[in-house]
């Protein structure tokens, strides 16, 4: 029984850690956040590009340092943690995964190379809009290698270079690679809850689009690739989490009312330990969603939807009642209360809500026991 | 029981609604009055309505005759508000004022000034705001820190208040400030209202977390006060304020949509995996549990009127509608832009469902749980008030105040 | 506006309460609770059919004394406080009702006089065992004037008279009356987390019964039934919801922890203001409940729904959070707290439980809307 | 991360299962020997088969050698007892001793007291309880009135304990008790070991809300306990009851079912509207949040274990296991109750889904809530050591126990 990280994966955690202390305190996300014209943090990305983390579980044959997937949820939780505004989850969680499920080994060779170094920023284009997705209505279409329709909000929509578009074609729904600057590809930024994550409207009007993966078998494969994306969604959730506790015990301690510390009223303490209690139970569903990631074992599905259910919970929670812990000053534009409540649920929505991800839990469990 | 009003509220209400057919226009299916203009001809279109109603008699209508109201019961004006919802009418800048500056002058203020003050104050001449909560006093009111002292006789106040709404458009406002730090917090506390054009002070807005900028810090820098503007004796003034507070807390409205109602809306045209997510029994067990809450809000409300109707004073009950309703706003519109799935965090209001209420209601809510007292507080109040538990154990009550711990 | 009831309205709550005080204090549950000989406590009823409490909504050409309904809510409201072990709500609000719903003149004469004397225990049967009974699943049946089939749990389906069935004949549901001493009946006392309230468990071979208003309309009929019923069953959970705040109260100023009243800590504060609020909101629905029966408002089933729903979630509230207030003591057989944790869990799943109101509410929504 | 066991642990655990395989019975689909067994007779086979363990080397396994244990790393412990928990073996006597009595007097006992007490304990000859909880003393233990006096060589102690399981079935017991009442409540106690069956004990079952009866009252009318039979310093019973404490909350085991497991088989049994209530949306999202509950609770029992596989001493995080088993217990019971509808109040096994489990855990499950910790008591708890928040503002710590006001 070893239900922990390495040591080397610890240390791993401290220098991502330690970095994005240097790297990314908050007053970079609120940059961005304020910042239309900055879509993401450009030189946070270069840094991180030459840290070699976008390339972590990319194996080194396309480019990558092969390294694998504890080590990618440890860099994910401290992206979290420090509500990092780059395009770190659509080019490594959704792109990546994507390419190496589903690529050829031409598409493999084209692209892994250009994702691990940076010089590419990729994407992944479900929605079309509010309202859940399916496979029955889906509305862009791909027909001659063309691809036809709008896709709204695409995550880093506006500063991706390719994306990995779901489709529906003569054979129900596949997945097609589309150029972001080829012709019959518009795209404009769109207002979301977080500005400090860019998101795009993007209109297809026949661009060229090139097949990944087989047709027709696009949503099974959108499946695995959100299965996998959900850990290492989870773990921001959870790096975002523990951010708000942590910020929510500084204050109780510090801030005083009726001659006392706020943290010394049971009104405020029993919320922070439902906080810590919520976000243990995340931790521990996270860690195992990371086991079954990383040996690619047929309890993912369950593993991740779980992981994903729990850090949804916990952030949510963590983030709301972290503004009501810090008072008026929580509700104001200056504090950094805000900076978590909008990521948490920005993340939250991120391939699919708190229902979709329970309904899976629980077909998983059913064909578990069948 | 009987939902119906007595004929002679149903003759009042029948003359209002001719009256307010005469002078303006039923509301319609698009942002009020107040919401299509900016703030500031807003204002003066809701002072020129607020004068139309004095003139006819229908504002502030229970108010004694010599203050201008009509002397009629509160029922009353109950009933014009009721029917002035349906209309497109210009408000929003009097609620402090006519809530909680008039009773307060009304009950302190000497015959001359509530003369001077009151009636312009019903006609939407003069506009009031209040100035209590501080940075380092928020929940804590009474541990405020802005500090006057006479001199001569005037007052001078230097300090620093937060959380003022409207206090770059008032004319007045009233103030709490501490004259002596030797004495218990609650014991050096005196009262007073204040010019707002006054010199030293300074006015900036709040950004909110929203965007929106619905309140002030004021700033007082050797701000000098008449002693003929302190309402109450010195050392008077927790007094004062809580008299104040208690007609806030009558005063605090219903919290604005969304609600079940848009949720059914927006469940009956979203899809939860290729059916209608009003047909999916997780979206409908939410949908009846707000509406329970809502209802009973409602109700809760008719039994306070019923009591104002017949001429009691209302019980505790009332006591519960901000607790529940700050915080089903913010479930209501965390499960709306859930409803919406990926598509849910889009704000842009020409992409969204109902123009993006539900992800503007996300943003605005969490001060909800806060302005006006917390939810916390809140239910100390019920705890200690209405069900009569006793208080916390206190370690600033009798000590100095200088001697309080603050933790810097 | 008159939200309100009268003052004779409030004279009969203040005296139904002196008596039940007097005459029905938690001794008197208990004795039941504890003795399964003793299905319900005779002299108590005894003492309400003396007080004519049992005909208060029957028209007086019918034997009662035809007050109406908002009198019976509030005699309703104080048994429920008194958690009275009687067989009032299954003999007035079920068999009463349907009697007067669906009974012909013929039937009305027959029954109706008794009831109003407590000549004759009424009750009704639509349960067939754990799992929820629908108009399709009925197994019960109903064959030229033979019932035939096994009802459970039949509230004081053991000391009831007669019983209203719901089964199923050639067009569907129908109601039928029962002769409980009958040939072809066969009753026995069946365990309940609530013994305090005898059920049973009846089984008809063949027994004689009577159609109750017309065949294939049962179920309908059923419904109105439990709409009109549902208020005054949240009239009883109400008064329990209340019984238990003030028990709790009066424990938390009472008992000392750490040299103060454990009423004055927070985490106890809270839970009571919490049960205080769940309390005044199922009120505010249950008197609007109330007058929507009471005028037989075309708002009643929205109403009735509502009512139950809130009254279902405060009782349940208050009676297990009052448990917790009392700490260990509260988990003994001798104190009165477990009384209205089971006699919460009765009344909750009679007529259906939550989720089936907050389904019939959403029905009743869409209807007004539509 | 690996959840196999390192070489070394899997040798010892295929020794293990064979042990047991040539000794026990494995565990069948029926209710375990210590469920069809009354009380007395359960206790005599379990003291039988704890003695065949202990033959074996494999109770205590991590306990010292000397005090009957083998002085194995404490995963050898957890590998056999997550081997036994596969057999159907006679257990649930001697948790109180071996968790908290005997690391206690392994602590503070002389050499000679622990050659004589603590094997037989461990060979299950002789039973242990622990007796801190009185009426009024409660959450607050240390608030306790159960007095002792010095008479000769031996203390004489007077009160009432509760709360004491086993207390009837105990040879000894461990107690704290107040020596004098002058000094400050946390100072003035003194810990003991005693003789269960010494006069002037008198022990009353306590029948609980569910009609079981796990606990004692226990009545002491000048019971003489020696000197030589005190745990620690005079004066020092809080600091040796607070390490015992500590030993029950690692102790604290599962909740008992029912879990999402449970939930989901009635649901694929019941009907809601005709169809399964597995596929009902309200269903399947409790289900989930109650396995994320579920498997957060166990994956936080393998860090647990991780840290004690490599010798390190487990962090805070198994704190949060009975908050949130206790309560989901309550409401996994209530939610299959109402699943069964109109019939979900009925008890008799015979009628009823899982023999009845949901209903006899619906009565069950407060007191959960309640043993061991309140949900107040350990969020308190987790507040303060976890998460180091401020306490809370006493009024009881440095005044004479005689003056503390308990409000009689």
């Amino acid at each position: 029984m070893n239900f922990d990280f390495s040591d080397a994966q610890k240390a791993l955690k401290q220098q991502t850690r330690g970095f994005l202390r240097a790297a990314c305190d908050t007053t970079v996300p609120r940059r961005v956040l304020e910042n239309a014209d900055e879509p993401y943090a450009g030189e946070l990305w270069q840094q991180i590009c030459a840290n070699e983390s976008l390339g972590i579980a990319i194996p080194e044959e396309y480019g990558g340092i092969g390294f694998g997937y504890l080590e990618l949820c440890v860099v994910a939780e401290e992206l979290g943690r420090a509500i990092a505004p780059v395009p770190f989850s659509s080019s490594v969680y959704l792109a990546t995964e994507a390419v190496l499920l589903g690529g050829s080994e031409d598409q493999k060779q084209a692209l892994l190379p250009k994702l691990a170094a940076g010089e590419a920023i990729g994407t992944f284009a479900l929605s079309e809009g509010p309202g859940q997705a399916t496979e029955a209505n889906l509305q862009t279409t791909l027909k001659n290698g063309r691809l036809s329709g709008t896709k709204v909000p695409v995550p880093d929509g506006d500063v991706a270079d390719f994306c990995v578009v779901v489709a529906r074609d003569g054979n129900g729904a596949s997945l097609a690679v589309v150029d972001l600057g080829a012709d019959g590809v518009s795209r404009e930024q769109v207002d979301t809850l977080d500005p400090s994550r860019s998101n795009a409207r993007i209109t297809f009007d026949g661009a060229e689009a090139e097949l990944l993966g087989e047709s027709g078998q696009g949503w099974q494969l959108k499946n695995r690739v959100f299965d996998r994306a959900a850990v290492l969604f989870a773990m921001e959730q959870l790096g975002g989490a523990d951010a708000c506790l942590e910020m929510a015990i500084g204050y109780a301690k510090g801030r005083y009312a009726f001659g006392r510390p706020i943290g010394s009223f049971q009104a405020i303490k029993h919320k922070l330990a439902d906080m810590y209690i919520k976000n243990e139970l995340a931790r521990a569903n996270c860690y195992y969603g990371a086991w079954a990631l990383s040996t690619d074992a047929p309890e993912l599905p369950v593993a991740a939807a779980a992981a994903r259910v729990a850090a949804i919970q916990a952030f949510h929670f963590a983030s709301k009642e972290n503004i009501q812990t810090h008072g008026g000053i929580g509700f104001t534009w200056e504090s950094d209360c805000h900076l978590y409540y909008r990521r948490a649920k920005l993340l939250a929505l991120s391939i699919g809500s708190e229902r979709v991800w329970k309904d899976r839990l629980v077909s998983g469990l059913q064909e578990e026991a069948a | 029981m009987d939902f119906n009003d007595t004929p002679e509220q149903a003759a009042f209400r029948g003359e209002v609604r001719a009256w307010l057919a005469d002078n303006a226009e039923p509301r319609k299916d698009r942002p009020s009055v107040s919401r299509r203009l900016d703030a500031e001809e807003g204002l003066i279109l809701a002072k020129k309505w607020q004068n139309v109603k004095a003139e006819a008699g229908y504002a502030c209508r229970h108010w004694p005759v010599e203050h201008g109201g009509q002397g009629r019961p509160m029922i009353e004006t109950i009933i014009y508000d009721q029917e002035e919802a349906s209309f497109d009418v210009p408000t929003g800048f009097f609620g402090i004022g006519l809530g909680m500056c008039g009773p307060i002058m009304a009950k302190y203020a000497t015959e001359e000034q509530q003369a001077r003050y009151i009636p312009p104050m019903i006609r939407g001449q003069e506009v009031w705001c209040q100035l209590f909560s501080e940075p380092a006093a928020g929940s804590d009111v009474a541990g405020l820190r802005t500090r006057c002292h006479r001199d001569g006789d005037d007052w001078v106040v230097n300090g620093q208040k937060v959380w003022t709404s409207g206090a770059h458009y008032s004319d007045y406002g009233i103030l709490v400030a501490r004259h002596d730090s030797s004495l218990p917090k609650h014991k050096g506390l005196t009262f007073f209202f204040i010019d707002m054009k006054s010199p030293g002070i300074d006015i900036k807005p709040i950004k909110q977390i929203n965007g929106g900028s619905n309140f002030n810090e004021v700033f007082f820098t050797n701000v000098r006060v008449p002693d003929s503007q302190r309402l109450g004796a010195i050392g008077e003034g927790w007094q004062v304020a809580i008299a104040t507070l208690m007609n806030e807390r009558l005063a605090v409205g219903d919290a604005p949509p969304p609600d079940f109602r848009e949720v059914m809306k927006l469940a009956a045209s979203c899809l939860l995996d290729g059916k209608p997510a009003l047909e999916d029994s997780a979206v409908r067990e939410k949908i009846a549990d707000w509406y329970v809450e809502s209802m009973g809000m409602k109700h809760t409300k008719a039994r306070t009127l019923t009591a104002l109707s017949q001429g009691r004073i209302p019980g505790p009950e009332n006591s519960i509608g901000k607790v529940i309703s700050a915080s089903k706003l913010q479930n209501v519109s965390s499960f709306g832009a859930d409803l919406m799935d990926m598509g849910g965090v889009v704000t842009d209001p020409s992409l969204m469902p109902a123009a993006a209420l539900f992800q503007q209601s996300y943003l605005y809510s969490p001060g909800l749980r806060i302005a006006g007292g917390t939810d916390e507080i809140l239910r100390n109040i019920i705890a200690e008030r209405v069900l009569g538990l006793p208080g916390e154990i206190r370690v600033d009550r009798d000590v100095p105040y200088s001697d309080i711990p603050t933790g810097s």
